[in-house]
């Protein structure tokens, strides 16, 4: 069954979820349609588990206390699951959403990107952070982040139940043991390689002998993510599901205020 | 009572170097005021994203209204970077104070608990906590070692500026669960909102209703106007005007084609865009 | 989801020794639990009042299930003096903790944001603050030189146990301006709630109706008890039982009396009182 | 024109919010009724200047924000007078709303009065605290309260932009000199006595040599109270509209939530 890189990576994220039962609620930030849809179907295959939050979304999104809830529900505990990105991420899992420097480094800016967002307090509260960055080049997974929005791993006095646990890119999915402060390669998506996958990565990370290859999205999976979350996910990205699903979805009806 | 004839009475009360609280674009920017802020010319204003900034803070940095840019972030989401605050930032044409979410809303509920400053976890490590040197990191105060923390000093903005549906006859303030935007007006001295429409309603005396509003204690002056958001989405009301958007991320890449959409738009009210 | 079949259910969660978190009486106190509580016999509880209590506090330490008491007031309002609180306090059967009303929001905002603590002004140089050891006095810790100030640890509930008008099919539940209640459900672990009806709605569904919506993310049960909050009042439901409550204050005033009180109490349930 | 106690003491808190003009907004606490007359007096005779708020009022309440909006309201400076009462209060203008104590003092309680509800922060951050309390009487004037729920004054060094100004009782109006922690006889109420002040009173106080006798009601303002304030207090305390004006109040028609 052929499927699009979107839905792959979506299976990926999915599976993340899936496998990990302490993964109770997950929350997805604004202009995410990947991790969101993978959210999405985690919770269809798992009958239900982990609750989905889908920060300004037009469904799946509970919150009514304004901007700070949902940074208040992570510091409670109550929040087991984030993704985040990055224009430049390093090796011990330092990431970058200000831009890129000079030689003298901040605040002089080379190019500037929107910023850190919540990042810098998310990173720190929530157990199971995601990194999920498509692009895998040089580019972004540099040896040194030029600013750092949100430290990798903290000092052990630093109170910070959480952190990064996986990273997701185009080519492969990493896990990172914060300990060692490395990355780990856990499986190389269909049609890449190692070696394509160290050409593109500017900092070293470990990897068995023989590295998995990223299983493919199962058919049931597949029919799911087409038929029934394409429509979900959709309500809040239509151009996405546009795109990736070739569905057109109506405007979710909202009883105006 | 708090309400005023105009638009431009409203920003002709915003002097230059004043710090301005803005919303995010999920919740309810005054894009009216935007334009009359740019158009009265104010200069050199300290604006406080409230966490996250888009249009309107990329229009006022392109028009040279900002000195100070205090923000988690600054994009107009769909639409890409935001061409004027991406150029301002990279010619170093405006301070930037970068920060990230939690901090922008915990600065906020200092002033509103008239306290000097409030606790918050994470950011240890970060170069946002590095390099915002009003921000203190000190070891556990309470002595239980629970390790360092990051206190943030109160922010009371001289102005909450931003857009809503409606507001009563006696310039209570619907907000829905747009708590941010309470947030702000508890923080800041002065309230300044524009509405869509002045209704004959009391919505303090309606139990429902109450529960979404900001009383007019906390609102200093209310103007109508209508499509007060446009191009942005009001939502329950409109959607954004996303063609507009794209329109102005296009021209506004260069500073003459920024300059162009500016004449335009301050031109040109859009009382229709509502519809 | 979060639906249990009864009050009963509700109460069996409630373990000796837990820290109960309950509102004021203007606020929706949850009666029917509070009765359940004290049939079920639950000892030792921890009851911290936002930031007053009343009648139901005064039951639970007449009936014995309280060890320790923090709140800022103990009152049935005009009907006078709690009576087993005060007796309770004269005795020394309880330990008290006394507070003032900020300090328990702030401590129960604390655990809302996941800070371990949170300044608040004033309380210097009161016995208030000289008898809580909890609480901790510094000076200025980001160094400003704005004097001392005084840290109030964060308060976590194991239980916030309120009544509402109404909840949704999905156990969202209405609290319209109470916002206490909803701070309360932040700062709690699990949050219990008893409901006059279950209506078959999604309150977030409707921007108006979420304003005053707590979600059912900090919603561990809701249970369905009609006139819940009898003899209190649940405004926009029904007022308060005046006589009822004077019958209380008046037969509680000595130990026998409230025990033939509690016994008629726990005994018959008032299913018309909301009429 | 014959008057009621109750409507004196109205008449007098009016008078000190009419006659400062830094009086913009007061801040009534539950319970009462006196106070909140007061204000919603001053409010009719100054042509709205104070705004009035009565805290879980049927009317002339703001509050959308929860139990905890008062307190923070009052700490953005945004309410110019509060009320505060006392089980005992001292010549210090220290403050006890717990309970009286046995010889070894608290936590050991003779009598238990409710508690300091938020006194211990109204009294350091409302610039114009008028402590009301009608009872006039060594049990309550003493000379050291014996509990503190709130400190008349405070060291220089601690922030406390408010306190203290007045003292309504039924026998007097004093005002308080923070700066000597003294207070101060400002007039005797018709029929009463400076000694009887003095002998009533358990701390010492200045006096001018020639006190002045509080002024009555005016007929204006009795009118006012009798046929307009009377019915919009009423909307929160019937029972006392009814005792003191003899006015029945419909309950206030609110929609239902």
């Amino acid at each position: 069954m052929s499927y699009r890189p979107e839905e792959l990576l979506i299976t990926v994220i999915a599976r993340l979820l899936e496998d990990d039962p302490a993964v109770r609620h997950v929350a997805v930030g604004a202009a995410s349609p990947i991790p969101g849809s993978g959210v999405l179907l985690a919770r269809e295959t798992t009958g239900g588990r982990p609750r989905a939050s889908i920060i300004h979304g037009e469904s799946n999104n509970p919150f009514t206390d304004g901007a700070r809830e949902i940074f208040d529900c992570a510091g409670q505990g109550r929040i087991d699951v984030f993704f985040l990105g990055g224009v430049q991420i390093d090796g011990e899992a330092n990431i970058n959403l200000v831009g890129t420097t000079g030689a003298g480094g901040y605040p002089e800016i080379e190019r500037r990107f929107p910023g850190s967002f919540g990042s810098a307090y998310m990173y720190f509260v929530v157990p199971k952070v995601i990194l999920f960055r498509p692009e895998h080049t040089r580019r972004v997974f540099v040896p040194k982040v030029d600013f750092i929005s949100a430290p990798g791993v903290s000092d052990p006095g630093v109170h910070r139940p959480g952190g990064p646990k996986f990273l997701v890119t185009e080519l492969c999915l990493m896990s990172f043991n914060s300990d060692a402060r490395r990355f780990r390669l856990e499986s190389i998506h269909p049609g890449h390689s190692l070696d394509e996958i160290r050409d593109n990565t500017g900092f070293d990370f470990d990897a068995a002998d023989h590295v998995p290859v990223t299983p493919e999205p199962e058919p049931a999976r597949l029919d799911l993510l087409r038929n029934k979350i394409g429509k979900e996910i959709g309500a809040t990205y239509p151009g996405f599901a546009a795109e990736v699903f070739g569905i057109e979805v109506e405007k979710t009806e909202r009883k105006a205020s | 009572m708090n309400f005023v004839n105009s638009v431009d009475d409203l920003a002709g009360r915003v002097g230059d170097g004043a710090l301005v609280a803005m919303p995010p674009e999920y919740s309810w920017v005054s894009m009216a005021m935007t334009r009359a802020l740019i158009a009265k010319g104010v200069r050199d204003l300290h604006v406080l994203c409230v966490p996250i900034g888009g249009m309107a803070v990329d229009m006022l940095v392109g028009a040279g209204c900002v000195g100070t840019l205090e923000a988690a972030a600054v994009s107009l989401g769909e639409a890409g970077l935001a061409p004027r605050f991406t150029a301002a930032i990279q010619d170093a044409a405006i301070e930037m104070r970068d920060s990230t979410c939690p901090a922008v809303h915990a600065g906020l509920q200092a002033s509103e608990k008239g306290v000097p400053f409030m606790p918050l976890g994470g950011l240890i490590g970060s170069d946002i906590e590095k390099y915002r040197a009003d921000w203190t990191v000190v070891d556990d105060p309470t002595g239980r070692g629970q390790g360092p923390i990051v206190l943030i000093p109160a922010i009371r903005p001289d102005f909450a500026v931003f857009h809503s549906p409606r507001a009563d006859r006696d310039g209570n303030v619907w907000i829905g669960k747009r708590r941010e935007l309470m947030t702000m007006a508890h923080a800041a001295r002065d309230t300044l909102v524009t509405v869509e429409e002045v209704v004959d309603d009391d919505f303090l005396a309606d139990d429902t209703l109450a529960a979404g509003t900001l009383p007019n204690l906390y609102v200093s002056g209310v103007a109508e106007a209508r499509a007060g958001a446009w191009p942005l989405a009001l939502k329950g009301s409109y959607d954004a005007d996303r063609a507009e958007i794209s329109r102005y991320a296009a021209e506004a890449r260069t500073e003459p084609g920024f300059e162009a959409y500016l004449e335009g738009a301050l031109a040109a009210a859009r009382p229709d865009a509502a519809e």
